[in-house]
Parts: C-alpha cells; structure tokens; sequence
C-alpha cells in the first residue's frame, strides 16, 4: 500500500496525456529480460494500524532496565523540547539546504551549530557534521595528511586507549590510501598513552589522543601536543562534547592548540538508538578551513543587503570537485545537528558545564559505592570523566548476562577489545543516575558474584 | 520578519531554570586539566530557544510544506508513522552495546530489513551499516578490491565512471585509492559501448552505474556493458540512488549487477532531514558476500544476533562506530511492511508515470528535453541552452523564480553534461494536480523570460530574503557568530 | 524552578523603572493580612530529568493489555499524522482566534470542522465545539427548549437507555433553570425505547433518542422522530459520529430529520485518555442557527476582497451577550477538533465508512465467539453497532476484576447503572481488535468463570 | 500563499491507501437503518493532509512564535515537558471505565494535584473534573445554592457581579437560574462598596469577584466585602482566572473566599490549543466540601480510588460523562512539579513584576493608564479614548497594527467599562528585552496615529490578509462548504 494519490480517471487521463494505454509501456526502453512480473518474497503490505502494533510490540521486547555502559556512546538526559521541535516537518522533511533562499531556517541553524562547537573546541571553524564519531576520525586523518605539509608520511600514530571501534573504522577507511596506523600502548597503571614510545614514531604526520581517552581517563593533553607540534605533527583530538564544557578544548591544548578536533556528537542531544543516527563533528584552525571535509554553511547578503545564509566553500566538496574533492561526503547528519543546537541553546552556558560536573561527581560516587565491594578492582590511578574500568574476579562475560537479565547492563566487557584487559567492564555514570540507581547496581552485582561460579 | 542569531538573544546568566541539575561535590580533576574560557553559547531561556527554533523552521521549504522536484533526491513524501515508531522509548533507549537476548526486537527489525532489500535488489547479502550512499559506495568499492585482492589481483585499481554519473562515485573511487576513468556518454544518453571496450583492461577493477541514469533515462546496454566488464574481470558497482524507479520491476542483480547501495533516505522514504542522516545499505551477490561489511545481523536457531568476523573472516570491516544509522533503518523497515511487495511496485510505476507525464506537458508547452527520444525514468533533464541563448535566463534563474510560485526548484547544472540542465523528480506521490500546477508555473515564468526578465533575474522576490551573494560568502569566509 | 527569563540585572534595571526597590514592593496595596510569607506543603521542584523519570514511572503502573470497555469512549486508530501534526506549537499554543487576521489556521481549519460535521450529520451547521458528549446534550436540551416556541414546557423525554452519565450531567446542568428529565423504559427484549410510554408525554419539549443507544442497539430513528415531530417535540439526536458514516445520519431521521445532533467527538481521533479531553458536537439545521451555543466560524472577505475566515454569531455568546448568551461556554475543545479535523481528512470519504464496517463485523465476530460459552446469554436482541450487553453466569464485578489483572478490560458492569441488569457486562468491539485478541478475551472469560466461585 | 480549503483538493475515489482496512464480511444491518448520502468528507492523500494542515498552522500567531500579551488569558511558555509526558502512550490508552486497580499511577498524579490546588488555594476539597473556567464557575454557583438549598434558603438566587466580571459570570448565574445584579466600579478600580451595601439581602446567594479583578488592580475592598457578604448570608465565589497574579503570595480563602475555579490553562501553563482544552478545577473551604462534583480521587490504605456519592452524598453531581478533561491535568501536574512551592511564587512575582514595568514604560511613552494610581497585577489596562478622539485611531487599530509588528494583539473592549481598552498581559516567561520591543512598537504606532493613520486604520497589512470582514460574515453566514 503505497503513498500515491492516484485516482483512476488520472490514471487514464495521464496515460492519455503520454500517449499510451498502460504504465507498463513507459517500461518499453527497458529489455524484457531484466523484468520481473511480480516482487516474490516480500512480507505483504499491512495498514498502519497492523505495523504500528507489530513494531510497538518489537520494541517492547527491548525494554530495558538501568544502563551504565558508555564506551562512546551516553546517556543523557534530553530535554522535551529537542526532539518536539527537531521533528518539526520543516526540519525533517527538507533537503540539503542548496537552495539558500528556501532554507535559511536550516542555514541559519547550522551557522549557529558551527559558533557553537567551534567555540567549545576553540577552534576557528566547524563544518555541519560528518558521519559519525568514528568515521570523523577517519575523515580527520586524512585531512591531516592533506595538510600537513611539512611531512612526506601517511603515518598516523593511534594510542591503544583511543576507542577501538575508532581504530577499525580509520583503518577501513584510509588505509586504502596508503595511511598506515601505528599502534601505542598505554600505561597499565593508569592507562593513559605511553609517552616513553612516541619518540620512536617522530616521522610520523600525525597524532591522535583522545581525551577523556577510552577508559575514561584524561590524558595529559598539553604535553602531548606540544611534543607533537615540536615534531611537525598534527595533532588530531578525539574528545567527547559533553566533557569539554569542564576539561581545557582541544583549540588550547599546549602552546599551539590541536590541529583538529573531531568526535562524536551524540551526547549533546542525541539518543543512544542502537548506535545511530549520531553525527561526526570536525573543527579546525582558520588556515585549515579549505582541507576540512562535508558542508560548511557561511554568512553573506542578499541582494538588498539583508544578511542571510549559503552553503559555502563547495569547491571542497565532491558535487563540484568530483575526483578532487577533500571527501566523497554529500549526505551528512544534518537532522542530528539540528537536535544538538537546541541541546546546547537549552543548557547554554552554564547549564552544559553543570551536566559535566554532575556526570564527574556520580561517578566519583559510583567509584566509591563499587570500590567497597569484595574482590573488585578500580583500574587505572588517574583523573576521570563519564568511565571508569572495573576488573571483576569472575567472568566479565557471565557477570554481563547475569546483570542483564536482571535488567542492568553494567559496563562494555573490555577484554573483548584488549586481551589483557580481562574480566574487566568499562562502565559509565553521567547526570541521568541517581544515588539508588548506583545501589541497584552494586547490589545487583554483589548477587552476580555470588551466583556465579 | 527577520529572526536573529540565537547569540544576539543571549543576555548573561539566564537559564533553563527547569534544567539546573544538582552538580554534587565530589570533584577530582585537577586545574590545569580544566577549561577556563567560556563555551560561548547563548544564555537563552526555554521559550526563548522554542520560538526561536519554530521560528527558524518556518524558513524553510519542505516536503510537508511543498512539491520538491529535486531529481535524483527523491523527496517523496515520508510517512509520520515511520517517525513515530523509531521514535518508540524502548528503541531510542537501548545502548548499542546492550547484549543480544535484550535486543531482539530491534535486531528482527534490522534481519528482516535485511531480507527485504536481498529481495528488491537480487543480491544476496545486504549490510545496513553504511550510513550514506556515499558511505555505501566506499564499501562497495572496497569489496570490490578486496575481491580482487583475494584473488591476488591487487594491481587492478581503475574504476570507470560515466560523465553523468553523481559526484560522489568518482570521489569514493579516489578515497579508496583508484584511478578514475571517465566515459563520456552518447547523444542518446547511453553509455559510449566502444569507447567503454578501450577502457577496459588487465587494471579494471569495476565500472560504477546509475541505471536508470543521472540523465534519467534507462542504460539500454546495460547487458553488454555487463558483459565487456566483467569479460575484463571487473565488477559491476551499482549506485541505487535511482532505485525509485525500477523498484519492484527490475533487480539490479539481474542487469549484471555485482554490487550497490540503496539510498533509503530516497526510496524507501526516510527524511532528509536537512542534509541527512540518510542510510546507504549495500548489497552483493555472492562473489563479494564474504567481503561485506559489518555489523550484520543473521539468525540461529530463533535467535537473532550480529554476525562477527567468524560469519565473514574477510569482511572489510567496519564503517562506524556502532551499526550505522539504526533509527533511519527502523523508519525504512516500518516503510517496507506499509508497502509490501505490491506497493513497492507500485512507487516505480507511478514515480515513472509522474516523470513521464510532467515530461510530457512542459515538452508540449516548449521547454526542450534533454534526450527527447526517450521515456522518462522516474525522472528527467530539461535543458535551458537555448532559452539562455535568446533570453539570457538560467537554470538557476527558473530555479530561483519558482521559488516565489511555491515551488522547490528541480536540481540544478546536474549532470553536468547537459547545458543549463533542469533535472525534474517528481516523486510518486505528488497528486496529478500538484504536477500541473507545477506545469503552469514553469509556463509563466518561461513567459516572463521575454515580458519581465528583470523580474526572473531577480527572484525571488517574495521570500524573506532575495538573492543571496555566493561569492561574497567564499570571499569574506564567515561561519561563525563572534 | 519557574520558566522565567530575568537576570539579576534585567531585575534591577525593571525595579528601578519603575521605582521600587524590591518586588515585594509591587504588592504593597495588596493588606498584609491576605498575603502569606512562603508557600508551604507543596512538593518541592524538580527538575525536568526528575520529573520525566517520576511520571514516567507513573504511567507505567497503568500499562495494560486489551481494552473492550466503549460505553461513551472508544479505542479507534488514530493515524499517526493526527497529533504529530496537531501538537505543533503554531496550533497548540494559540489562543482562541478572536485576532482573526492572526488566526487563519485556526480558523479555516474549523471551518472545515464544521462542513464535516455538518455533512456528517447530514445538517446546515455545527458549532466549533463543546465541552464533551455529555455536556454537549445538556447545552442541546437548553437549546431545544429555547427553540421550540410551540411549547411552554421545559420537560424533556430522556429514555433510559441513553448514556447514565449524559443523564447524570444534563441533570447537573440544566435542571436549576427548571428543566425537567423524565425517564422512560427500554423494552427488555431489544433494549430500545419503549414506544408505549412515549404518548404519555406528548407535552413535552423535546425527546432524546441516542442511536446506537448505550447498549449498542440501534433504535428506529425514523418513526421516533415522526412521532416527536407529531407532537411538535424537538427531536435531540444523541449519536456517534463513527456509527454515523454507516448509520443514517440524524438530518435525514424520519420526514423532517432530528432538529438537533450532538455527542462525543472523541472516537473521531481523540485518545482514551482516562476520560478527557474529548469535545462535545452540536449540529443543527440552518433555522436555529442563532440559538446554537459555543462558537461558530464564518467565511467572509478580507478589504482587498480576499476570502478568509473569522469568529461569527458572536451576538450569541457571552463575552457580548453577557447574561443573555446561549451559554456561558468560553474555552471550548479546540486542539481536539483540530485533531479531529485531521482524522477526518485522512480517512476521507470511504476510509470512515470502512473503519465503522470494521467495527461492526468485528463485533458480530466477537458476538459469534462469545455466544458459544456456557451460562453466557447475549442481552437485546437487536441490530448492533459497538457494544453487546452480556449477562454473564457469575459476579459480573469478580469476572471484571479477574480479567482485568490479567490484562483484559472485559466491559462496563451495567448492574451499576441498571440494577435490573444483574451481572451484566457491556463489551465493545472496534476496528482495532483482531481476532486473536477476541480468542484471548474468550479464553481468559472461560478462566475466569471458572476459577471465580 | 493561500491555503485552498481541503475539500478544494479533494478528487473522487483517493484515499489513504495506508489506512485501507479489513471490513470483514459479517453485516447485519437492514438496508432502512443505512446511510445512504455521502459524508461530504474530501477525497485527499496523506501527504495532502499532512501539507494542508502544515500549511495551516504557519498562518497561526502562537506563543511558541509570538509574543501574545492577552490580557486575562496568561499567554504564558507551555513547557513542551509536559505535552510529551501526558502524551505518554501508557496514559492515553487507559479507558476512563478501567478499574482503579490497574490505574494507580494516573489516580496519584490526579490525587497529588488536587492536594496542590488545595495549597495555592488555601481550600479544604479540590474537584478536577470542570472542563474550562466557565464549568468550574457553574459548579461553584451550583455548589452556592445547594449550600443554601440544604440550610432551607432555596430563595437565595441573586448573584452580585462587578461591571467589570468576565462574561461567563453573569451567563454562569443565569445558568444556574439566579437573577445577576450587577454592580458599579468606582474610579479607582474597586467595587463600590456602598453599594453593594444596598445590594445584598435575604435573597443573595453569593457574589462572584476576580481578584486582582480585570481591570489588572487588586480589589483593595476585599475584606469588607467579605464580611457585607457573608453577613448577608450569601457567600464568596472567586473567579480565579487572574491567579497567576498571586500565586504563593495571597491565598483566595484567606481573602475570604468560600469557592472558586482555577484556569489550568492559565496559570498552569497548560497549552489553549486554539481555543481549549482547558480546566477549570473548583476549590472550595469546609462549608461546600459536601457539594463538591464527582468524581474526585481519594486515598484509603495507600490506594487511591475514585470518591463516590457515600464519600459526597450531597454533591452537586457530575459534569461531564468521565473525569473533565485528564490530559489537561496531567500537564498541569507535570508543570507544579517542575515548579514547587518556590518556583509558584516566582510565577507571581515575575508576572507581576514584567507587568508594572510594561505598564511603566507605555506610560511614559505616552499611553493613557485607566488607572493611572494604581500598581498593575499581572495585568493593566490602557485606555486609548483620548487617542481616539483627536487621532480616530481604536483600540482595534492599534490591536491589529500589532500584528504587522510580529506581536500578537492585547485584548480589546474588555472590560468594557474602560473606553478603547487594552488589557496587557505580559506574563513571567517574557524577556525584558521582549517588553522593551513591545514598547518600541507601540511607540511607533503612536507616532504613525498621525503620521500614518490610513496605515494604521488598514493594518495589519503585512499578513497573508488584511482585515477580515465581521459583518459580512454574519450578515452572510457561510459556515460550510458547498
Ligand atoms: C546519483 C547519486 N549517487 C550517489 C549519491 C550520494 O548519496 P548520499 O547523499 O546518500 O551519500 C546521490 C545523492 O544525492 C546521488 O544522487
Ligand atoms: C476573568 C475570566 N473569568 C472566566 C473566564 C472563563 O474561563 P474559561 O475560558 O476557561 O471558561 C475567563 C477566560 O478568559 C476569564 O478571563
């Protein structure tokens, strides 16, 4: 049952109009062979009515208790507004905003997206939005490579606490190019990048630190950068939005500030929805503006001098450069964007640096509440934000589906990422938990350890 | 009226009262690891941010407000009901690290998804992960040269791209480390058969298409070129942006077809949103099956859960971070079930016959087809060549003076190739109505070519703002407040 | 934690406008003997992430299974279009459309209410809504008795089988300005009014006839009315408008048709919603115009000679008439309607003739299914659209109260309203129910009659 | 761009096909009882509804685009909070006949919000189920005389109203049956003591104020009117559409009140959607407890259950055929929540405090204050009689040149015993900056009374009409279509 607003007479008159006598005749160019006569094999249409209740009722079946895993993915509270208004048709029914004139309600969103995230990144520019957290990265890396011209290398060093997905995605994605990632380890003690390797990879184009890095550790930020700058890297942060309303941006990280900052939009807005829809964000310095991939959305005026919205800078991009353009984006994550701007016009100012420290101080609680408990142990003696690694002395593995079951997810099982990291759970706490969701953690697990084996 | 910047609106120290959270005092970082300077976002109240943001949406064209003809997008209409239901609590609240045996309704979904689109392309594996047609032709293309590579054909590197084809092909070729190899197109907007056989060669690694074509006519030699590609051990990439039009009477598998992707942000109706998410699902046939991209989901003994890298050893791994853009998914799988097969039969019928119709009265009422020989697919070009020659008006002038009529403009100067082109999609799902209102508009605007130039150059003139300066936006970069 | 925009300095720079020096200042004519210091004993704010998560909770204590009740409130699908689209800000957060010029969307939207309505109702003109059913027929009797000039009676036929709560409120409403409700009986064989009693009262003003009366039997509308009209009594026509794309509708009643109709809009896109908000209809031919209550839109012409839409009859109302109005009705259900109106639209011509076939062959399955269970009798032997009376064999209050905590709404126990009704269970069947829900109800009913003693 | 009327793109034979039912073939139905003419509903599809009723609303002002200075309506931000909370699917599928065991949760939020009014109030009983104001203040009224019925007054039917009252309080008495006497404000604002001295009697049943009343001044008299009332034997009912103005600050039953109705939809911010639903819940003290309409929730061993008539044996009854209007309440819940105790006084001050502002600066600019002595409560009125004699310029123009300013119009003619009256409203949820521009564009209008009067007597003149035609409508009543 299709959406077409046909009536028969229609039909005919069209037909009539074309000069044919059936729908199959504007088929007539096409060689029989490639036809088929019916569709086979496609459940049969339902009316609304019959999906809504078969998809409410699939839903239903992934209701869900407490969730503290993170792991580049949070949970935070979303005002009612955001998602009332971002799905308002006009936003979610519009295209790409080409035709300037008929979308400065968009236009006019991202430009104020763009002040935004630039000025948390401290930064000079930010594109629209790139794909996602992962793939941004990817995007970034070979952004690098395009500006830093001091280097001849495609060599990207990749610390191991950089998120491990991040990792895989840059490697399905640029090394096709010739990039070659360079694994770093990360210190057991208090996981954060081992800078005893770096001076080995000082050839190297760039560096990548991601801050709070995966387990949730800070990094420290300036040391790093200032080493990479002094080798003529590039320095690329991967941090988390959310984090950056309390921890130093990226744009002022050491003498010089990070190259570019990319990352994962989601935690400004966006719900966790299986994994996506989420949206990349990419910052730079001014000098870098022509290297950064996806739309960028500028001021400029109308013919009557009246100031207004347009995408620019499109000589980047793949409908003008084709071959020679700075990424194969075209469609980006434009609807996310438009969630995230309201998310951060809501909270504004102080509103998003109480988010980050109500996230700091209930982990901190979280900590305290679980370090009590027998045979646990807290990894990695550093500062922290949103995660926290757990070494468990049973089977992380059986530890998840028991908790699961009873209706806690408590944490990603991180020796599925680092064979050296076993029974460990990486689990995250931000501003949506309560004291008793904390205890309903800790007692759920305490009854794991004793139940299993 | 003219809406401000949320910035101009600020005013320090207002908030959302009914946001302020109870910080606790548990804090541990240390200052020097602390941001000092101000984030620079707007200090707005509630309504402030809710008028603010209504306001701006009222600026916009939209499908819900207005026939978009923009060819190759596809802006058909997007059905509440999918929204709606990827909208449920429990989908939206589910981490995409929560275990198996506390996912399967979302992961039924994703499987049966799956199937679907197995059966409306040919092929025989579909991945939903990539999150973009573009990110669906960077798969592609990299199975392709997995494939090849498997095979110990590492130096076959060239990817041949017709001259039409969407910019995003040549640029996906490049990003995976290709030579492109570009063929010009005939005067019936074919492909170029002989110079295709020159192309090919030992260094082929594929060919990627658009059939029905950016030109919106149907490759006709789609069956030789199938053949002559695959004779020179290439593969056959298709780019499903135009699946509109064939959905449901043509399997893409069928014409030769190795591999695509499916744009279900245009036929399978999830919205735009204003630049996406869209989502670009790759399927392939058994050749590169091995090769797909995960996560995927499959199913054992009842139980879905996520095929890993035992189900597909070769796979080319991962393209985001989690799986792609679920909840666009979702609303496509909630589309697919309105539809069933029949329905999706019946979106290329009726896209085609709308195509062919409006085709059809403005050739009637003098505007010049691209390729007048042929029937439209669900699309079609106009090209203004002549009319600029003699009146001075545009493409982008029509573009801008429909505007005024109510009208989104069909997409413009794309495919290149074709001078001054209009490329008109009008979907399946504008009424019969909306196309001549349409008809009549493009009439009268190419009447006031020769009685109100002036007026043409300068529209629109009824919108908030007229023409807006392209180059001064390049020239004087601004793309921040402040 | 109010929604209030000022900041310390917007506060001050306003006191010293005006001239004061603190805000409690601006209360200084208020005599301190009215004024309390702190509000005290009211739950203290929350914030909106508490607040979410508390009702939330809430509304997941009253998470249930399947509903048959109807009796006045039934569950239809509703598209989900309908309150995407009528919960826009543009029509939720407007006022009453008295700035016309600022309220075409409002308006033109009722007015095209109205034309549904009325050709629903196969009338002249319906008003912009009322309250709810119930009230909508108390304001209908105070209609009739202004409308019928032939009378100095204020005694109104009410028979029985009409809504109890129609009853309970017209009595409510009307009766401190003398009006008088005199009860008549249904026939207990087919549950219709009892004709008989009928030319008893032949002085009376105005008969009310609901069709499909509360027991979902269907009355002979023609010959009541012709009998009304006889006696020169206005006939007040009681129905559901869902019944009436199948049913004829009370314009065509008889030779003259019903004088007025009205009802509860509520199944025409209206959620269960524990009782409310629904809105009341009211219909009428073109000679009452003026003695309608509640509002009414009119078409007219803007000065360039434009056609638009504004507020009319405003003369009737009391904002202008004052203590003359037809009512005292202001607010009425406006976001309903607008609902409403959407429904309507979507479902079109033969789409609500479809939805109500639906329900009533579904009924009858429902009937067929029910009927083959043992002690299980099926009241009113009648033509039937919704509902079914079914007497049961044991406590009709235990069965409700079995099935209901395992999921199943069985009915209404009509033994509350009619005591003659004994163990009476007055079950709905609509188009949303499909036949394994009917299975389920047939089942867990087997259960309950024999698990209760 | 004009909205054609739905039934204006309607086409024989189009539908929905998404809502295409099973309609079974089981009928029973004789062919006598069947309709057999149309519904005369139009003919349209899914996207046509969804662009029509899209297209509709953008032609609205709204609060969420406008700021809309009512006065006596409290066009205050309606949090979008509490729309997605009472829209929770839990809630809406719950049929108002479910028993109470599997209703715990909506019985509590009811149950917990009547205990709030009772606070604000300073009441003893709460009853949610009126549906506006105008429902509570016939419940109230009826409550008055069957207080008076039950102690044997059934003489008791004269209701006192000042000249100012809104409308629905002398229609509410003659409702009810009572005679309406009306009395006189005197030059300050406050009812004229003496004589309402001479208007009480034996047969007063009550008398019906707001206070601050709708002249936006604070009945100052209010004790001594109390006591003359009460002394009469009749009792107080307070009209509490103008709570927003003391909210947390004064309570109605200490000012004397015996019985009163609270807007929800004003001062809880519930959303007027156009025109409703509100609510207009009654409060009333120990004496009308007994009177109170059904139903009403009630607590017993930590259950909450509906109160039936052996909890209330002489209530006035019922009002409408389930509970009034529960989503409506659900929303005035969610928003006390937010708010508390604190956040309810704040209401008050701030509103309070935007007004005498506002109220401040028009007076400098020139404006007319009726009571220019006075403060303002939420509320003030402007009298533009001098205005509009030397200028010829009406409340009505200035109300309608508001509009091509982008702000929605104060309202007019009421109360009507202030010559081309504005009453202004702000709210608390307006910004200063808000005020200030309000200000700007009244100024401006005052200055183009003589500069531009033709411009402002065919304002508005930026909208898609200009002004509508009232008399045309009712001498030509066209109030369907076709
Ligand atoms: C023909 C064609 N190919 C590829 C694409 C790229 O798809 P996406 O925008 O989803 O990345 C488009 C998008 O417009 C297209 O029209
Ligand atoms: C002073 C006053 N009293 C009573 C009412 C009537 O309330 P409602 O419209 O809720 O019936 C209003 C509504 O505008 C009002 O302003």
């Amino acid at each position: 049952m299709s959406f077409i607003p046909h009536t028969k007479e229609d039909i005919a008159t069209m037909l009539a109009e074309i000069g044919i006598s059936d729908i199959e005749a504007l088929y007539d160019e096409i060689p029989d062979e490639f036809k088929i006569g019916t569709l086979e094999g496609i459940p049969s249409a339902a009316n609304e009515m019959e999906v809504v209740r078969e998809i409410t009722a699939l839903a239903a079946k992934d209701k869900f208790g407490l969730n503290f895993i993170g792991a580049g993915a949070y949970e935070h509270f979303i005002p009612s507004v955001v998602w009332e208004l971002t799905t308002r048709g006009e936003f979610y029914t519009a295209y790409t905003p080409y035709q300037a004139e008929a979308s400065q309600g968009t236009l006019q969103l991202i430009y104020e997206y763009q002040s935004m995230m630039s000025n948390l990144m401290a930064h000079d520019i930010s594109n629209a939005s790139l794909y996602d957290g992962a793939s941004s990265l990817a995007e970034a890396i070979l952004m690098a490579i395009r500006v830093n011209r001091t280097k001849d290398s495609k060599k990207i060093i990749m610390p191991r606490n950089l998120h491990p997905s991040y990792k895989a995605v840059a490697e399905s994605i640029t090394t096709k190019q010739g990039v070659e990632l360079i694994d770093i380890e990360f210190n057991p003690a208090d996981g954060l990048i081992n800078t005893q390797d770096l001076d080995s990879h000082s050839d190297a184009t760039a560096l990548v630190i991601q801050n709070p890095n995966f387990f949730g550790s800070l990094e420290n930020v300036d040391g790093l950068t200032d080493w990479a700058h002094s080798q003529n890297i590039i320095v690329i942060a991967v941090v988390n939005p959310i984090a950056m309303a309390l921890l130093k941006p990226p744009g002022i990280w050491g003498e010089r500030g990070a190259d570019i900052a990319c990352g994962e939009g989601q935690p400004l807005g966006v719900p966790l929805s299986s994994g996506g829809p989420y949206y990349g964000f990419m910052t730079t310095r001014g000098e870098f503006s022509r290297q950064l991939p996806g739309r960028i959305v500028g001021k400029t005026l109308d013919s009557n001098g009246n100031e207004g919205f347009v995408l620019t800078l499109q000589a980047r991009e793949q409908h003008i450069r084709r071959s020679k353009a700075t990424s194969n984006i075209c469609t980006n994550q434009g609807l996310m964007v438009t969630a995230s701007t309201m998310y951060m016009s809501l909270y504004g100012e102080q509103g998003l640096v109480d988010v980050a420290k109500s996230c700091h101080s209930k982990l901190n609680e979280f900590i305290t509440a679980i370090k009590n408990l027998k045979g646990i142990e807290v990894l990695f003696d550093s500062e922290r934000f949103h995660e926290v690694a757990i070494c468990m002395p049973k089977s992380s593995k059986k530890i998840i589906e028991y908790m699961e079951s009873h209706g806690i997810s408590p944490g990603l099982d991180l020796s599925l990422y680092f064979p050296e990291l076993e029974n460990t759970v990486l689990a995250c706490v931000t501003e949506v938990k309560t004291t008793e969701d904390i205890q309903a953690y800790v007692s759920l697990l305490e009854e794991a350890l004793e139940v299993i084996e | 009226m003219k809406e401000q910047l949320i910035f101009q609106q600020s005013k320090k120290g207002r908030r959302v009262n009914s946001l302020k959270l109870d910080i606790g005092d548990s804090f541990s970082i240390s200052k020097d690891k602390l941001r000092e300077t101000p984030l620079g976002f707007a200090e707005v109240s509630e309504l402030q941010v809710v008028r603010h943001f209504t306001r701006l949406s009222q600026q916009n064209f939209s499908i819900d407000t207005n026939f978009y003809p923009l060819g190759s997008c596809t802006m058909k209409y997007n059905p509440r009901a999918c929204n709606k239901l990827a909208l449920n609590p429990d989908f939206l609240s589910r981490h995409p690290y929560r275990g198996e045996t506390n996912s399967q309704g979302v992961l039924e979904c994703l499987y049966n998804l799956q199937s679907i689109l197995e059966v409306v392309t040919g092929m025989d594996q579909v991945s939903l992960t990539p999150m973009a047609g573009a990110q669906g032709e960077l798969a592609g293309v990299a199975m392709i040269l997995a494939y090849h590579k498997k095979r110990g054909e590492t130096h076959r590197n060239e990817i041949i791209v017709p001259d039409g084809a969407h910019g995003t092909n040549p640029a996906t070729a490049i990003m995976c480390g290709c030579k492109v190899i570009e063929l010009p197109t005939d005067k019936n907007g074919n492909l170029d058969i002989a110079l295709l056989k020159d192309a090919v060669g030992p260094n082929t690694a594929g060919i990627m298409l658009t059939n029905p074509s950016t030109l919106g006519t149907f490759e006709q030699g789609i069956g030789e070129i199938s053949s002559i590609v695959h004779d020179a051990g290439g593969l056959m990439y298709y780019d499903g942006a135009n699946l509109n039009a064939i959905l449901g009477k043509v399997l893409p598998a069928s014409m030769g077809f190795d591999v695509m992707h499916i744009n279900l942000h245009k036929t399978f109706a999830t919205p735009h949103g204003g630049g996406g998410p869209g989502s670009g699902a790759v399927a392939v046939n058994e050749k590169l099956k091995p090769f797909i991209p995960l996560p995927v989901v499959t199913k054992t003994d009842d139980k879905y859960r996520w095929a890993n890298t035992d189900d597909f050893p070769d796979s080319i791994g991962k393209l985001s971070a989690f799986m792609g853009n679920v909840g666009v998914l979702l609303r496509a799988y909630v589309y697919a079930r309105m539809l069933g097969g029949e329905g999706m039969t019946e979106v290329s019928n009726f896209s085609t016959l709308n195509a062919n119709y409006l085709m059809k009265k403005l050739q009637k009422n003098g505007f010049k087809l691209a390729y007048p020989g042929r029937r439209a697919s669900h699309e079609f070009a106009i090209s203004l060549k002549e009319i600029t020659k003699e009146t001075g008006a545009t493409a982008m002038d029509v573009a801008k003076a429909l505007l005024d009529y109510g009208f989104h403009a069909p997409t413009t100067y794309f495919p290149l190739l074709i001078p001054e082109c209009l490329l008109i999609e009008p979907t399946e799902t504008e009424s019969k109505e909306t196309l001549d209102a349409f008809v009549d508009a493009m009439t009268d605007i190419k009447a006031r070519f020769v009685s109100d130039i002036d007026g043409i150059k300068s529209s629109p003139n009824t919108l908030a703002l007229t023409r807006l300066d392209d180059v001064k936006a390049v020239k004087e970069l601004n793309v921040r407040f402040g």
